[in-house]
């Protein structure tokens, strides 16, 4: 695709103008996927697997349907039959066939007059189990005499001989391994294990569904993406896609957890049994419970260095459950691993594992902060047993254009040396440390993503213009989108409205996940109001009697070219536009592509640590985060991008974690055991955008919303050893496991 | 011939060889004729691979350019969150 | 669910005494609420006091002693000067509860009934030498905090029992108290460790303390020993090391998804020489 | 199920519902007056999303059942604006992009608000703390942090 690109000179880009769903936003008025209500609407509750692993032998809902009031009971038999792939895993996982899986799988449903009803319904759905033996570590999984979860369901990767909860097998590299081993100063090898961690948006999922006997229905929905979300009911349902009308909400938070569906097909399900409209929220348990955490891991690692500190090779096996279902990203996690670093010789291995674990889903770098916790963490070590400065050292390794990837092809134009250049500067990484204190320095990498997309741009009588994107606006992407729009069109910021706009609107979108938001539907919002621009350059041509080509767009206006083009004064957009019912018709631009000129984005973050060594405590002293942008198009949510992602990362690092009991039951489903860092656990967070530009973007974008929780992992625990003198090779580091780790040292 | 590099799990499917030298001009036709010469090949692209041709990642473009001097990868499928 | 606001104590003592299902008191909600969102108790009758004259009081009593009405919130207890100056130890426990937003509902007697044993503010009542009045359907009766709690989620309330107010001591001369606990995170987290010191000087000799700590057995746990090994010292290095064997010793706690057993023992043997600091630099500080 | 009749001021305007007496505050403000800007994030007291100040003090409304607002006053979120002029704090917010979902924004300028009527000029840690128990998932609290600090310098110098 050529792209007319631009780096400099921008009137637009690079400012911080106020988001245009601010107003809203502060003001109690944007409305969230719960804050949506129809005539007659019912309530739908969800009737939930007390087991991790329990056959069901018997589901009566007689008692329920008794009650005056309650309208409809499903079960899996009101969905079809027959599906295959990962469908059936969708629809297997939003409401259970013969057997429930994990602890909060969905058994039944219940839609009634009121939500006090529907949950004093669902208490008398009787649900008789026959327990299952069950497992929940996915190392434990692996093992001989781990209960098979799916019998006969790997793939075709896997070799045989494994155990058959290994649904996957991955195995990628290139170089000579022993040679390299051989060729270096030291060798260091250690196994690394990171536990589940959940998204933690603030917002549960909610819906409101309708949904009729003739299959045709629609639905409001928190979604980072309203066509996954209609492609995925209407698998689950057997109905035609275009029958299904999905018109997104404001959405509270995603981070990838809100990228496929739990109760929307079931509430479509409520909806059609009952003949009324059925709303679906989630509490706080059940999106802990039963919505789609991380995979939990466990790493092994050996690398090999020269003394100066270059590394000469480095293998990684990598064992990931992903809960009852395949797809646990050690796809990702694995090209991620090492791909930092020019290293002579790599090698991959990867287990994908079942476990009695809720469906994983996409969390923020899917499977990228876990291998960067086992690669990084090393990194430091054979840097603490070297006396080399661990910046330096991975400067010296620091992929570059050029460099043969780990994960294979030659990496384009991409930013790693610029961050470790800029960190490396910072006064932070100079700063005096006090007693207990330690630095930690990490870097990490998300390839980003393009995906699937679809923009249109209509311009308005007055001249203004209106850009339908399909992409929720989570984190500020309105505010990008009209700043983009006006740029490419040279008029002001507030003369564009952006709206994200239903299924029925538009084309396919992906939703807004793989850091693609900015750089693809920002790609397609520039070429969607260039057309504009294009046909107004024809109307203007038009009217001056002279050669489109002749016609330039600048500063919101039509130009002649130069002097051969004649002289005429430059027409505006607003008189073009006042006009164009009277010249040839309205005027509006549209694009669509799977734009993959993406480009990876890379970080490096510092961070400073105190460490109570009587009790155990980390506190968070001081944070920089230094990533590549590419070009920040609103520097004020490329920082928040920056400090968010790092926040989730100290969380992850310290304190969050899935725990589940000898049961297979999970014991922490609230807020106050599911521990997300709170305002007073961190410190600021510093910033550093380093541009680099993308060339596959006509600004420069790249996507920033996912490598920022990738280095903290390991930034965190190196800089936990810096001040305890501890090395911890598991997450989370809890003050029991660091004040253990403290006690073993002596 | 277009060079293909593999992933070195799918060397079973294709001999052992973990590059291998196609006629295509674009990218779908370079994953017809991997099938063709490789046909235990079918099931991992109809799961669903991605494409790596000079460094950038060819989504589902079929049409894309090929060339004998290209560096073409085939990659497994990878969503962000 | 049946919702009562009797307008005396006698009143809720006699409703709770006739109701046949399950009962809960109600003054600032922020654990009945949050049990009955998460389906473990649904009352059949829930009784709420805040109708209760003199419930939302803090007086002063001609003796010295403080008196707290049930339904005073967290919030009214932080911003009273007075009692802040006189029991700091058993404010800041109770301001450790929660949230800001659960701060302004939360209560002492609240939080001593719910039965938690790593409920933060009774550590620092029962070190105080707190007194709970209970009425009830055989009149009222005065009780020492500790022996509310029974077990976690139980007290030795009867049937028809409801607190009406608690009694703190008079401070008198040369006093000192203080809170410590330990979370994993800064605020939001249930206590692992919770430990509270009240201690009385002479000079700088300490003549009487109370050593109570949270969360490291199924209630509260009164430690004498930890009390023996601060009396008559000048909380020296040799009394500090006795005080922290006196508090580890008394753990008798268990492995659980907020800490293990070995680092709720390690770590109630730290905060009792941390609180115990303060306390003794607060009751030098008083005298 | 009896529903109980409760008239209580919800940002100056006095207002009537029934409640069953198991539903909360943060129940009837959403479902029985229309009131959306408070948010349920957990139901437990534990995020704040649904901050309101009952009688002047900071709560969590789902931990306040709504026959309890019978003869209160209710601030939330919906109140802080002055028709069209939008409270400092709220204009503060959007200028330092201290929203990114925007789903923990209404239960933190309500404690916010709370915060300032009683500490004009809060230090950056007596900030924090007072807004532990609002939880944000996207910003790391920086930009929100500052925006409060900010607020309170310029609603200082107002007076």
């Amino acid at each position: 695709m050529p792209l007319d690109t631009k780096t400099t000179g921008f009137k637009y880009i690079g400012t911080r103008p106020d988001r245009p769903d601010g107003i809203d936003k502060v003001t109690g008025k944007a409305r969230y996927g719960a804050d949506a209500y129809a005539p007659g609407m019912l309530h739908g509750v969800m009737v939930r697997s007390p087991h991790a692993h329990a056959r069901i032998k018997k589901i009566d809902a007689t008692k329920a349907l008794a009650l005056k009031g309650v309208k409809a009971v499903v079960t899996r038999a009101d969905f079809p039959t027959g599906l295959e792939g990962e469908d059936w895993n969708i629809q297997e996982n939003c409401m259970a066939g013969e057997v429930a899986l994990y602890d909060g799988h969905a058994v039944a449903a219940v839609a009634a007059t009121s939500l006090l009803l529907a949950r004093e319904a669902a208490k008398l759905i009787e649900v008789e189990y026959e327990v299952l033996p069950h497992v929940t570590d996915v190392d434990e999984a692996m093992k001989p005499g781990a209960p098979a979860i799916r019998a006969g369901a790997a793939d075709y990767s896997v070799p045989e001989g494994l155990h058959p909860n290994v649904m996957r097998y991955i195995e990628y590299g290139h170089g000579d391994l022993e040679a390299g081993f051989a060729a270096a100063d030291l060798v260091m090898e250690n196994t690394y294990k990171t536990e589940a961690t959940h998204q933690g948006y603030i917002e549960p999922h909610a819906c409101l569904a309708q949904l009729g006997s003739d299959g045709k229905g629609e639905m409001w929905v928190c979604t980072q993406g309203h066509w996954f979300i209609r492609r995925m009911s209407a698998a689950v349902l057997g109905i035609d896609v275009a029958n299904l009308r999905v018109t997104p909400s404001e959405i509270g938070g995603g981070f990838g957890g809100k990228t496929t569906v739990f109760i929307e097909p079931v509430a479509l399900a409520l909806s059609r049994k009952a003949g009324k409209p059925v709303k679906m929220v989630m509490t706080r348990s059940e999106v802990l419970r039963a919505t789609g955490p991380t995979s939990s891991s466990s790493i092994d690692v050996k690398m090999g260095m020269k003394k100066d500190g270059t590394m000469t090779a480095a293998k990684v096996t990598m064992r990931m459950q992903g809960g009852a279902f395949p797809m646990a990203p050690i796809d990702s996690a694995l090209d991620c691993a090492f791909s930092c670093y020019n290293i002579p010789a790599v090698h991959h291995e990867g287990y994908d594992v079942l476990a009695n674990r809720p469906k994983q889903a996409a969390y923020r770098a899917p499977g990228s902060p876990m291998a960067a916790f086992a690669t990084e963490s090393l990194v430091d070590e054979m840097c603490r047993a070297l006396g080399l400065d661990p910046l330096k050292t991975r400067l010296k390794n620091a992929s570059r254009e050029g460099t043969k990837a780990s994960f294979g092809p030659t990496f384009p134009r991409i930013g790693l040396v610029e961050t470790l250049e800029a960190a490396i500067a910072h006064p932070h990484y100079a700063a005096p440390l006090g007693t207990n204190q330690g630095r930690g320095v990490a870097s990490g990498y998300w390839m980003n993503w393009g995906g699937e997309t679809s923009v249109s741009a209509a311009l308005g009588e007055d001249g203004s213009v209106t850009v339908s994107v399909g992409t929720p606006d989570i984190g500020g992407s309105r505010a990008s989108m009209a700043l983009m729009a006006a740029e490419a069109l040279g008029i002001p910021y507030e003369n564009v409205r952006v709206n994200v706009v239903d299924t029925g609107s538009l084309g396919v979108n992906e939703p807004t996940h793989g850091s693609r938001a900015t750089y693809a539907t920002g790609l397609a919002t520039i070429e969607a109001v260039k057309q504009i621009s294009s046909k107004l350059c024809q109307r203007a041509a038009d009217k001056w009697g002279i050669p489109a080509e002749a016609v330039i767009w600048e500063d919101g206006c039509a130009k002649p070219s130069g002097p051969n083009a004649g002289e005429f004064p430059p027409l505006t957009i607003g008189e073009l536009a006042a006009e164009m019912g009277s010249t040839g018709g309205p005027i509006s631009g549209h694009f669509e592509a799977t734009p993959s000129g993406h480009g990876g984005s890379f970080g490096t973050h510092i961070v400073d640590v105190e460490v109570d060594p009587e009790t155990g405590h980390t506190s968070v002293l001081r944070y920089t985060v230094v990533q590549d942008a590419g070009k920040a198009i609103h520097p004020a949510y490329v920082e928040g991008q920056f400090q968010g992602g790092a926040a989730q990362g100290i969380g992850w690092a310290l304190n969050e974690e899935y725990i589940y009991g000898a049961d297979g039951r999970l014991q922490n489903t609230v807020f106050l055991d599911y521990r997300i860092p709170v305002a007073s656990d961190l410190p600021m967070i510093d910033t550093v955008i380093v541009e680099v530009p993308n060339p596959g973007h006509p600004y420069g974008v790249r996507g920033v919303g996912e490598t920022g929780i990738t280095p903290p992992l390991p930034a965190v625990a190196n800089a936990v050893h810096a001040a305890a003198g501890v090395r911890l090779r598991s997450l989370p580091m809890s003050p029991p496991r660091i004040l253990a780790a403290i006690k073993a040292k002596g | 011939m277009v060079k293909v590099h593999l992933w070195s799990g799918l060397r079973r499917f294709t001999d052992g060889a973990d590059v291998v030298e196609l006629e295509a001009k674009t990218v779908g036709e370079m994953m017809k004729a991997l099938v063709e010469a490789h046909p235990g090949l079918d099931p991992v692209i109809k799961a669903g691979v991605s494409v790596s041709v000079d460094g950038k990642l060819i989504a589902r473009g079929l049409h894309e350019q090929v060339s004998d001097d290209s560096e073409v990868f085939l990659l497994r499928q990878l969503k962000g969150g | 669910m049946r919702y009562h606001t009797p307008a005396t104590f006698e009143n809720a003592s006699a409703i709770a005494a006739a109701a046949s299902g399950v009962t809960r008191f109600l003054a600032g909600g922020t654990d009945v609420l949050v049990q009955m969102r998460a389906d473990i108790v649904t009352p059949d009758d829930l009784i709420d006091i805040k109708h209760i004259s003199g419930v939302k009081d803090i007086v002063q009593e001609d003796d010295k002693c403080w008196s707290i009405g049930a339904a005073v919130a967290g919030a009214e207890l932080t911003a009273h000067k007075g009692l802040c100056a006189d029991w700091p130890g058993v404010i800041e426990g109770m301001g450790l509860v929660g949230s800001t937003q659960v701060q302004g509902r939360a209560t002492l007697i609240g939080n001593l009934c719910n039965g938690s044993p790593a409920a933060d503010s009774v550590p620092g009542l029962a070190a105080a030498g707190a007194e709970v009045s209970v009425v009830g359907p055989k009149g009222t009766r005065q009780v020492k905090v500790e022996d509310i709690p029974a077990g976690p989620g139980k007290t030795t309330l009867a049937k028809g029992e409801v607190i009406s107010g608690i009694y703190l001591p008079p401070r008198g001369k040369g006093g000192g108290d203080a809170y410590l606990r330990f979370i994993p995170r800064t605020e939001m987290d249930i206590a692992v460790v919770g430990c509270a010191v009240n201690l009385r000087v002479e000079g700088d000799t300490i003549t009487e303390a109370r050593v109570v700590l949270g969360a490291v057995a199924p209630t509260i746990v009164v430690v004498e020993d930890a009390a023996k090994a601060l009396i008559g010292s000048t909380l020296d290095d040799k009394a500090l090391v006795a005080l922290a064997a006196a508090a580890s010793a008394a753990c008798r706690p268990i492995n659980d998804k907020r800490g293990t057993i070995e680092f709720r023992k390690d770590v109630a043997g730290v905060l009792a020489r941390r609180a115990a600091k303060i306390a003794y630099d607060r009751a030098r500080g008083a005298k | 199920m009896t529903q109980i009749h409760v008239t209580t001021t919800v940002n100056g305007d006095e207002v009537d519902f029934l409640a069953d007496p198991r539903e909360t505050l943060l129940d009837c403000l959403r479902d029985k007056l229309g009131m959306t800007g408070a948010k349920e994030g957990c139901g437990t007291g534990d995020c704040g999303a649904c901050s309101v100040t009952v009688d002047g003090r900071l709560v969590c409304s789902c931990l306040v059942l709504g026959v309890e607002a019978q003869g209160k006053t209710i601030e939330t979120v919906e109140g802080m604006a002055e028709g069209e002029k939008l409270h400092p704090l709220q204009r503060k917010f959007i200028e330092h992009a201290a929203l990114q979902c925007g789903i923990c924004t209404p239960g933190i300028l309500v404690a916010a608000k709370a915060l300032l009527a009683q500490n004009p000029d809060p230090a950056e840690e007596e900030v924090r703390y007072w807004l532990a128990g609002n939880l944000c998932r996207c910003t790391g609290y920086d930009k929100i942090i500052r925006a409060v600090l900010d607020a309170a310098a310029e609603m200082r110098e107002g007076v």
